[in-house]
């Protein structure tokens, strides 16, 4: 399971590498969602206020965006059903598509923060690592569900509104933490409240990939 | 081993992993830091809270409390019995609020020594009384959890 | 295989009585005294004063919305085990008074809320988790709204509902330390004995009250679903 | 608005409408919800008596 874990992950990549639109597609529509939050924003120093979450908020955005996608090459060449008579054990294709999903959420992610740094006028006070331990968290946190969902929303009637309706209630605790652990890293951390925030997520992530991965052979199955 | 079997054996693992996450959740004192509050005392040793938003409870000094209700601010003493810190409150405090009372605020201290805060928790006890019921006995501790 | 189930099961029947019908009323009784009890016999509260009156039909809201959403986490479980159809009704059946109750509560702590903090809505964790685990099951009950096969609809609807549930508690963990102040759930330890008395007749009329409702939706749902699965009798009489 | 008079006081007083209100509507809800299960009921059972 695992080597065929890597290989859909290693299909995955690849697809992705071939079209690099999709990343950049997504780097751009987080970046509007930055200047977009920057012009709404009543004064500057509530714009380095909420830099933390804003950057979340576009991260969460353009997550539904990249998982609506997810599927969107096998349902155009028909392969919902190949996928499953393929020998491949279901629970492969869902870590495979989901690491892949964390990756390319983490690589959008990673290209924002400089941005962020420069439009919000914020800089690091804390330590980066752990910056970038929410970056990886985080996105993984939005991935798992996501991929599952997408599966199921990709299928049904108004995806579009679906997966949104579905998915962004469940990360709330995600997207609260890795804000939250974010604006600490961002700010300083004088109570340090950095560790709980980066604890929370991994049990977030913990309870997550785990469940989904059972989850998503039964759904699989159905489809 | 059989297909079936290691099938079985990943949806108990990822059962177990999952329980174990939420039971840690639960368990642990994780949430202890980010409940925490400081005493006045902690907040005036702490010198590099001075830009940082940071909590502070402790009990509201009798004959502190003065209330612009038109104006919508409050200025009141937080005290923990050693030291205190004058707050200054846009925004009015909840109802229950009064002097005596333990509070969690919510803001940054100035450099002029004054915390500054639009939030003002009033931390009553979760007890469920009658008026001239027995009398609380847990009201010891400022905030619960 | 379900489908044959369906169709092997004795038709309805055609009585008008059912056992839920004998739950329901006694849930009917007990609420008319619980709530008269809560309003006019129970003492007003020490601090909230008469406002604390509320808590009688607002806690046990909360507690049978809870009770709801926990049976729609076990059927669905269930469900996924077994595949039986009638397990899958009674998903739907517990998710959708759970969502009525929920909506409620928010409501009744809505109201709760302006007299003793001065605000309808605040940020509280309670408040904000219940309104979280509101949205996470109506997603479920859309998601059903929106997929018309049988089986593929009772799956995801009993996957949707295993990870709406196990997302509570850290949906509440995360609201309480993100927002970290709020009194601790009160039990029966911690408020004064009249008062539990009459707290616990009410939640025991929610309880009954609930079952009822979640019962009636079961038979709504099998009706349903038969009405859905007879065989299409126009276009068999025109060959 | 009764209940506003005392801000600061530390007790809540009055506030009949706001209790009336809570229970009103939880019984809004009940009833409510058992209307709209017997209408569906009713259509559900004529749907599937005479297709």
């Amino acid at each position: 399971m695992i080597a065929q874990t890597i290989g859909v992950l290693a299909k995955e990549l690849l697809i992705e590498w071939r079209d690099r639109s999709r990343v950049s597609g997504l780097f751009f529509f987080g970046l509007a969602i930055l200047l977009m939050v920057a012009f709404a924003s009543p004064s500057e120093g509530a714009l380095r206020d909420q830099a933390a979450g804003t950057l979340w908020v576009g991260l969460l955005l353009a997550s539904t965006r990249a998982l609506d996608q997810a599927y969107a090459i096998e349902m155009e060449h028909d392969a919902m059903e190949a996928m499953v008579l393929w020998p491949v054990d279901p629970r492969a294709v869902f870590y495979g598509k989901a690491i892949a999903n964390s990756l390319l959420l983490t690589t959008v992610a990673i290209g924002l923060v400089p941005l962020l740094f420069a439009m919000y006028d914020v800089q690091l006070r804390g330590d980066p690592l752990m910056l970038l331990g929410f970056l990886v968290l985080g996105c993984a946190g939005l991935a798992a569900p996501g991929t599952l969902y997408g599966l199921v929303t990709a299928q049904a009637r108004g995806s579009s509104v679906l997966l949104p309706l579905l998915l962004f209630p469940l990360v709330v605790p995600c997207i609260l933490a890795a804000a939250k652990g974010t604006g600490v890293v961002l700010e300083g951390d004088p109570m340090g409240q950095g560790d709980s925030w980066l604890a929370l997520l991994g049990a977030f992530n913990a309870l997550h990939w785990s469940l989904s991965g059972v989850l998503y052979g039964r759904i699989a199955e159905d489809t | 081993m059989t297909e079936a079997m290691k099938r079985r054996l990943f949806g108990v693992a990822a059962l177990a992993v999952a329980g174990a996450a939420l039971f840690y959740v639960g368990m642990s004192d994780m949430g202890d830091d980010l409940v925490y509050y400081w005493t006045p005392s902690e907040l005036i040793a702490a010198a590099e809270a001075k830009e940082a938003t940071v909590r502070l409870g402790g009990m509201v000094k009798p004959g502190t409390l003065d209330w612009d209700r038109d104006a919508q601010q409050a200025r009141f003493t937080i005290t923990d019995g050693d030291h205190e810190v004058p707050v200054h409150c846009t925004g009015n405090p909840p109802q229950m609020f009064r002097e005596g009372i333990g509070a969690v605020v919510e803001g940054k201290l100035g450099t002029d020594g004054v915390f500054r805060t639009d939030r003002v928790m009033v931390k009553h006890s979760n007890e469920y009384e009658a008026p001239d019921g027995h009398p609380p006995e847990v009201q010891t501790t400022l905030v619960d959890e | 295989m379900s489908t044959e189930a369906v169709a092997s099961a004795p038709a309805p029947t055609k009585s008008r009585f059912h056992w839920e019908h004998l739950v329901g009323l006694l849930g009917l009784v007990l609420l008319v005294a619980g709530q008269y009890m809560g309003l006019f016999v129970a003492p007003p509260e020490r601090m909230m004063g008469e406002v604390g009156r509320i808590l009688y039909t607002h806690v046990p809201a909360a507690w049978l919305a809870m009770v709801a959403f926990t049976v729609a986490f076990v059927t669905a479980v269930a469900h996924l085990f077994t595949g039986r159809r009638g397990l899958d009704w009674a998903t739907e059946a517990a998710v959708e008074v759970g969502a009525m109750l929920n909506v409620l509560l928010l409501i009744q702590g809505s109201i709760f809320a302006r007299p003793t903090w001065g605000v309808w809505w605040t940020w509280d964790p309670r408040l904000t988790a219940s309104a979280i685990m509101l949205l996470t099951f109506v997603g479920v009950l859309m998601l059903r709204g929106a997929v018309r096969d049988p089986d593929r609809r009772a799956t995801w609807t009993s996957v949707a509902t295993v990870l709406a549930y196990v997302n509570i508690p850290i949906t509440y963990f995360s609201v309480k330390w993100w927002r970290s102040l709020h009194q601790i759930q009160s039990s029966p330890e911690t408020v004064a004995d009249p008062m539990v008395f009459v707290l616990r007749l009410n939640a025991f009329a929610f309880l009954f009250i609930m079952i009822w409702f979640i019962a009636r939706r079961w038979r709504l749902a099998q009706t349903l679903a038969r009405a859905d699965e007879a065989p299409p009798l126009p276009a068999q009489e025109a060959t | 608005m009764t209940v506003f008079a005392t801000a600061g006081s530390g007790v809540v007083s009055g506030g009949w409408e706001y209790v009336y209100a809570a229970y009103g509507v939880t019984w809004l809800f009940f009833v409510g919800y058992t209307v709209s299960l017997i209408v569906r009921q009713r259509a559900a059972d004529a749907a599937s008596e005479d297709p």
